[in-house]
Order: C-alpha cells, then structure tokens, then sequence
C-alpha cells in the first residue's frame, strides 16, 4: 500500500463522491480540492460552479480564491454572482453543493460565522458567503472538513446553514428543496445521515482509524453504523494525480512576486 | 454623465462623510487603489456595503473609516482572517463596527433590487438560520399566488459605487469582462458611480452583450493602473497572492498595520508612488 | 444533458398535448422551424406563451394548436395585425383562444422569476391600468420594509422552452449573441428545452461573459440551418421583412391561409422542404 | 418656405422635443422615427434604448421592427429583455419615454389592447407590450400619433397605459414616479397637460392648420392656451434628413427578397 497521509484521504474519498456529470456548486479550500481532483481523474465531465460566476471551470491548479481568473479563462461561461445564486442555485440547477465548515453538529448543520456570542465573539469568523442557500437549495450536499472536537461540536455556536435542522423532518418542515447533507468526508471517517432521525452516523473509517479516535475528536456521542466498513485507501492514480495537482497549484501560487513589506 | 478625472478629484467631490459605499469587487477587479484614496482623504463614518470584504476593507476599517458594514463574507481568501475586521467587531479597535450581516445570496438580490428601482428582494433563504436573529432587515413574506413564505431583505441603494474595471473609452463609456461579482448591479443601485480603469481606449470594442456601462450611469472615470492590485484584472495582470499572504503578517499587529499604512499609504500621493513605496511589483498573468 | 438529434424527434418526445410551450425570440431568432412541427405534428391544446407572439405564433393558433395564450404584444411587427390571432380571440376562430395577458415588464419578470425558482414576481407596474380587472394573475403586495404596493405576476414554468441560435458545439453547449430577448430565462425556466441552431461546430469560440446555455440545461438541439426565418439570426441572414408583409395578405383569409398551411407546411417534411415549397429566397445580411 | 407633408411636419416637432444627450426609450414607428431623426439632425448625443435590449443604438436607417439586426449592430451594448425592464426602465435611468398609441384621451391615457369590449372586442389591437412601464417609470413622456377622431376620444375603451389619470394630482396618488406626458405631438397639433388639471391643452398648432381642423378631430372639447403659437415649419436641412433617412430605409428593407406565394 502507497503510503498517504490523512489529508490525501480525506481528499480522495471526497473526490470519490462526486459522480461523473453532476453540477457541483463548489466552496473554496477542500471542496475545491476534491471536487478538482475529481474532475482530473474519474469525473471528466463534472461540472464545476464557483459563486463568482464561472460555469464549467477547469482550472488547471487548484484556485486560491473563489475568483482566480483560472477559473474564468477555463469556464464555459462566467455569469455574474446575482445570476449565479438567482438563476442556477435558487434556479434549482445544483445537484451537488460541496461545502466546508468550521463547526458541525450531529445534524449536519453548519457554523461559520460566529465562536462565541454574536454580540461578544470570542472569534469573529468570515460568515455565511453563499453556504446558507447552497445549503437549502443543492440537491445534495457534500460537507468536507477536518476532524476535531473543536468542529465537531455538541451545540452549534451559530447556525449559519442548515442541514437537517433538528433532525427527523426538520428540513422539510422548513420548506428547503435540496436533500441537505448526505456525507460528510473527514480526514479520519464517512459520515452520513441516519435515514430516520438524520443524526451523522459514522458510516467508513478511513485505513488505520480507530473507532475510539473518531470518537474522541467528536463533541457529541457518535454513532457508528452495524455496516461499519473501512475506505479504500487511495489508489497509486488518485494519489499520483493529487499530488501532481498541488504540486502545480503551489508552483502556479508560489511564483508570483509582489512582497508587502 | 461620465466625466474623466484623477481619483482624487473624484474621491474628493463625490464621496461625503457619512456616505454609504460600496466598493465592490468578487475577488477579481477590487478597486483597491479608490479605497486608498479613501484613506488618503480620511472620510469619516462611511457604511461600508460588499459581498466580500478583503484586504481593502480592512484597511479602511482598521483606519477607523467605517461606522458600518453590510455584508456576506469577510475574511482573506485564501489566507484566513481579516485581523482588522475582527479587532474592531471583537474589541471595538479602532472603533466599534455596527454589523448588517447577510448571506451573499440575499445580499447579491438585495443589489439587483436597488439596481431595478425596487425597495426590497424576495428569495428563497435564511429559513432555520440564525442570521435573522441578528439581523431585523431580514423579513419574511408570503408568495400572492402558492401562500409560500420567502425570506425578504431590503435593497441595497449606496451613495456611492466604486468599482474597478479594464477599460473605458474617451467619452466614459465602461467595458469590464471576465469575473463580474455585482459590479453592474452596484453601479446601477448607486446615486453617483467612479470606475477607476486600466486604460483609456479610442474605442471599447466591446463583443456582443458584453458588460458595458454606459457613460450616463457613471459618474467619474479615472485612470489608475495596476488599481485593483492585490487583486487582478483580467487580460493585464495576476492576482498577486503573495501580498495576501503578507497582509496577515502585516493586519496581525495594531501598531505595525498602522505604521505600514502611514508610511506607504497616508504619506503617498496615489497609487503608483504607493506600489513604489510599498516595493510592489504587479505579477503579470500566468501562461495558459 | 443535451443531446443533438432531428427537429421532428424533439418535438415528438418532448411536447405532448396539453403542454404549456413557450416559443421564444424577440424579433430575432424567433424558433418558426420549430413553430412549423409543432403544427406537423398537431399538437393540440397547448397554452402558448411568449411576450411577443408574431407569425409564428398566428400559424399555431390559425392550425388550431393553441388552447391559451399568455403574451404581452401581439402582432406582425412593422405591418400590422395578426390576422389569425385576431379571428380567434373576435370570433373563436378555428377555436376559442383564451387570454391572459401581461405588459412585457412583467411577463419578462414572470420569466426572471420562473428561471430563479420563484413562484412570483414582483415589480413596479399596471397602476391605474384595465390590466388587473382582466387578469386574475395580476396581484398585489407590500413592500415589507417600506409598506409601498407592488405588482405581484406568477412565475412563467414552462413544460418546454422552445428557442433558436446560433451555434452549438458537438457536446450541446449552446451560444446565442446579438438580441437575446428573455431566451435564456425561458429556457432556464423551462422543464425541458428545445434549441434549434444555425450550424454545430467543434468549439464555440464564445467572447467573455456571452450568452452561453451550457448542455446540462438543454434538452434537445436540432440543426436547422435559416430556422428563424422570416425572422433572422445575426451573422447569418437577414430579417424577411417581405414575408412580413406577405403574411398580411396570406393570413387575412381563413381559407387562403389554410390552404398555404397545408401546402407549404402540413404537406412538407422539414423546414427546407417548406422554404423550397413557398419559393423563399432567405436574404443575406445587409453589408453596413 | 419649403413644401412638406403633415407628416412630415409631425416627425420635425417630434424630433424637435429631444433634447441631446437625454436616454430616450423608443416605441417603434412614429417614436423611432423621431427618435431617430433627433439623433440625425441635432442630438447626435441622444441615447436610444429599445424593449429588445440594444443600448445605446445609432442605425442608419429606421428598423422595422423593435428588434431589428442593425439595432444590435449599432449599439453600445445589447442586453437582455428583462434587463431593460428591470435595471434600465425600473431602475429610473430612461428621461423619455417616446410612445405611440391606438386611443389617447383627454388626460394623456393610452389604449393600445382592444376597441370596444374586452372580452367581446370589436378590434383585438396587439395590446401592452413595454407600454405601461414606460409610461410609469420614464421621468418624462412624449407621445406622437396621428390626429383623427377615432384616436382621440371621449373615453378610451381600455385604459392600458396611464397618462395622468383621471387628471390633476391622480397620477402621485397612483405613486407612478415619473411626470407622465409632457407633450402629445400629432400631424395637426402640439398638445401639453394643463399645469393643474392636466387636461391636454392645444399649445402650438402646426403651420396652415385652423384651430377648427383640430377640434374636429378630436372626440373631447379640447381646449386652445391663450398662448397658442404656431410650429416652425421643418427647415430645409430636418426636412432633407428626414427623407434621406425614409429613403434609405426605403431601400434597405425592400432590396431583401423572400415572398411568400
């Protein structure tokens, strides 16, 4: 076995989620990632929607911003952001909204505004962006981000976007369209959404994972599926081609000049 | 009508104490050079309006220029936090920030609104979040024909737009291609418009249903080059990603964020003596 | 996913009696290829819309075709009446025809609306107008934030969006330049979309921000070289402005327009037959 | 004096009321002809936007119709159909909005959808079109047609366009924003609101035209101002540009072929 570490894991399983000719709405950082390194080896013909406005972007390293004009130049077409999130979002044209978080509770719910009180925040983090209605409107939402207990949270700080509220029906009684959350990639497990009550349940630990490991980096008591199985682990091709994509993603980013001093 | 005119001169005659502006830009075209001039010029009070507040916006906020911001993301793309942002929300430093906190969604109608001579948006968001909580301009309403309930924000209406683009042509008429964000949206919302450009052309030739500003919904245009450095312009220079990652060392500490803004921003007369000072050079594009 | 195929295929899977089809094209690009199989086809019961239903639209509904219209302008541009339109809605003939009907502003928010996964619209319009009093689809509403009263018309869903372009490449991209009219809305309001084109290239070749309906919301595209004429397609040929007027003196006769129907339409296999059939010469672009 | 038809004369007066630089949404026919000819003679800055999306358009000769080739070619830009509606017309940037109309009425109401009932209509007219809007929401209106009896009337028999109402302050009260029309200009006449009670008031009349001609032709007792003026007649130069544009268009759309048989 190739040796990986555990951020090419998570990298290549949530590569592997996204299904050769979905629309993916795709969010900065490690959906971006996955959803690139998708596209580059079994998903040729995703197609990848930034909410700066490029269509079909087919960056050849991986953006730094949600605007690099990679992603323009490549695109089929680059609309503005009102019509992105009015046409082709809200428009009910996503079948995949690849989203990061900051916090996450068991409902798959989403924080990225706020740790702390609103008022007296202890962290004043970026805000909601375009996750909230990506959230609500993507006909499934993948959910990619590390694995600690400081994410991983009992309670959520601030409700940014929602997945599936509390739990059961939430969401629909809600009136959101898309399905919410249906896997969240780590880098130490799967987890997907009890079909009844909603809750994440661990459903694949990734290869050399312990069970105690995730449940330790959970805030909550997690749930571990009866079919509990383990991930492949990356193959020598999905590895060969993550690294070759960072590798010129940091080549690409590193070369420019211009120091602030 | 478009009047062709230094940013100084526009900045000073059309931007007031107290004024609403927005300087938008969605990570491509940031009219950093205006926001300068902003600082240079010390207005006071301004509410601040944008998606994407980045870099810009936290100098203006760490200079104390903003009493207000309306916006949907504030961070550092890329890089992480906007430590002046988040010294003024968390610590009130330099002075409090009053926030109108939106998802970019709703924010991005609430221009199509203003820019559509409406006094509000309708859209499908913010249901089970807690921004409503925070935020009393989020309403909700109810669809006249299904009875369904969406989420209502009100128009965004600034004083001023202030936009970068590549182009404009000699009687101000404005051609801008590649990343749009809402820059359109903006300048239509706005009562008075400045589009700093990379260049003044005899003609636009501008393709087909191109984004093209006509001179009579612009106010000022004025030649500023390199102007949305750190950010980029399309067909002319790249982002230069380097000098986000060197704002988080400078924007981390009060007292070196203020030094390096004085020295290289407050005690040089426009941009260019500024990317001089500052020892930038402007990465051109990378090869395809 | 779009796939590429016959204009007869594509009218046959994807339109069924009793659909709701808008045929759209404002003056330019106007789908009368595709307007012809619908009547080859005879489908029957259909609610048409489009804000400016022209010959095309005087055909389907003198062939019977059409249950409903919901329009906002009808008639030949630049001649006059639409003769057939006016025989059904004055006298019900072949059939009753019934109305509901909008100003442009609002039938194209309704489009805006339907492409945005809205059920409605809202805009400022039919103050102090008949309209409302004959439409039960003109509502009102308040502005949440300001109390002001707004127009309300319900989102335009059509079964299938039916549209000419210019181009498409191998893969179902779709590129259209020049007037757009509300084609892109209709289509992206649509559930299923049918884009008849000019000619099929290998790349596109579109400029920055054109207007480009990318395969995955396309149902069908059907190469039909001069599909829109009489109405034209910039870059390839010109308005027919003769037919225009020709189609005055055809349709003003139900018995004249019949038989011309069935002649040069109902008794041809596909657009080409029906322009060698009627002895048209489609002209070529006016050099400038 | 030069010889010139009535016609003429209405295309000269109309034209005449644009002032240069001012954006004027054109209503084809009579409109774009005025429009047009301001543009030709002496507002080369005028800026034309036509409902089909061209901004900005400079043809050189009148389109047939409202989305004609040479409209797109000519403009500044063209965008879309709800764009004009919501950003340019909506959004409060047209000074003048240059209409025709089938009925008028005393106070400035247009009727372009049916003659007699509604749902019984004697003649079924194309109906609203961009009218309604332009007549709300233009910061000014300008109206041209034809004088006759039949256009004229008592009471329109569908009020599709508001002018001001049922006169004086009707108009705010219906909270339309712009001042609705400031001029009527027909083959007979120029007509403006009275400043109170925003009766249409015979304000000039054209040259060899007899007070008694135009109230023949009008449906309502129309009343003359006490400053009644005559129209300066075309000068050479208007009058030669107006034909020279009527023959080139003349030219330019009968020189395609095409006939249906």
């Amino acid at each position: 076995m190739t040796d990986f570490s555990a951020s090419e894991m998570m990298a290549v399983a949530a590569a592997r989620m996204l299904r050769d000719g979905t629309v993916c709405f795709v969010g900065i950082g490690l959906p971006s990632t996955a959803a690139n390194l998708a596209r580059l080896t079994h998903a040729p013909e995703v197609v990848l929607i930034y909410e700066s406005g490029p269509i079909g972007a087919k960056p050849s390293v991986l953006p730094l911003s949600i605007g690099d004009g990679e992603l323009a130049a490549t695109a089929d077409t680059v609309v503005s952001t009102p019509e992105i999130f009015r046409y082709w979002l809200q428009g009910g044209r996503i079948d995949i909204g690849f989203l990061g978080a900051a916090q996450i509770d068991r409902f798959g719910n989403i924080n990225t505004t706020v740790i702390g009180d609103y008022r007296k925040p202890k962290v004043r983090l970026p805000g909601a962006g375009g996750a909230p209605e990506i959230a609500a409107m993507a006909k499934e939402v993948f959910i990619v981000l590390r694995h600690t207990r400081r994410a991983f949270v009992e309670e959520l700080d601030f409700v940014t976007s929602v997945g599936h509220g509390t739990g059961g029906d939430s969401r629909a009684r809600l009136g959101l369209p898309g399905a919410g959350p249906t896997v969240v990639i780590t880098d130490l497990c799967l987890l997907r959404p009890d079909p009844e009550t909603k809750e994440l349940v661990v459903t694949a630990l990734h290869p050399g994972i312990a069970r105690d490991q995730v449940a330790r980096a959970t805030g909550w008591p997690v749930r571990f599926a009866a079919d509990l199985v383990v991930t492949e682990p990356p193959t020598p091709s999905e590895l060969a081609a993550l690294r070759d994509l960072w590798r010129r993603t940091a080549e690409a980013h590193g070369e420019t000049s211009g120091e602030g001093s | 009508m478009a009047e062709i005119t230094s940013l100084r001169e526009a900045i000073a005659a059309l931007v007031r104490d107290g004024d609403t502006v927005a300087c938008e830009g969605f990570t491509h075209l940031i009219p950093h050079a205006a926001g300068h001039e902003l600082i240079r010029q010390n207005k006071r009070d301004l509410t601040l309006v944008r998606l994407t507040p980045d870099v810009i916006y936290d100098q203006l906020i760490g200079m104390g220029c903003a009493r207000k911001l309306v916006f949907s993301w504030g961070g550092n793309p890329g890089v992480g936090s906007l430590h002046r942002f988040r010294d003024a929300v968390e610590n009130g430093h330099p002075r409090p920030l009053e926030l109108e906190e939106h998802s970019h969604a709703a924010l991005a109608n609430a221009y199509v609104a203003g820019a559509s001579g409406l006094t509000f948006a309708v859209l499908r968001a913010y249901a089970g979040t807690d921004l409503p909580a925070y935020n009393s301009n989020i309403r909700f309403l109810r669809c006249p024909f299904t009875g369904e309930e969406y989420a209502a924000v009100p128009a965004v209406r600034p004083d001023v737009a202030i936009i970068h683009a590549q182009k404009a042509d000699r009687r101000g008429n404005v051609l801008l291609w590649g990343i749009l964000g809402v820059q359109k949206e903006a300048v239509l919302a706005a009562k008075r418009a400045i589009v700093t450009v990379e260049e003044i052309v005899e003609e636009l030739d501008a393709p087909p249903n191109a984004c093209v500003l006509p001179r009579f919904v612009v106010t000022a245009v004025c030649r500023v080059p390199f102007g949305a450095h750190p950010s980029y312009a399309q067909g002319y220079y790249a982002r230069d990603n380097r000098f986000y990652r060197a704002w988080d060392d400078i924007s981390r500490d009060r007292e070196r964020f203020r030094e390096w803004m004085v020295r290289h921003v407050l005690e040089t007369a426009d941009f260019a003596e500024y990317l001089r000072s500052a020892g930038i050079t402007v990465p051109p594009e990378r090869s395809a």
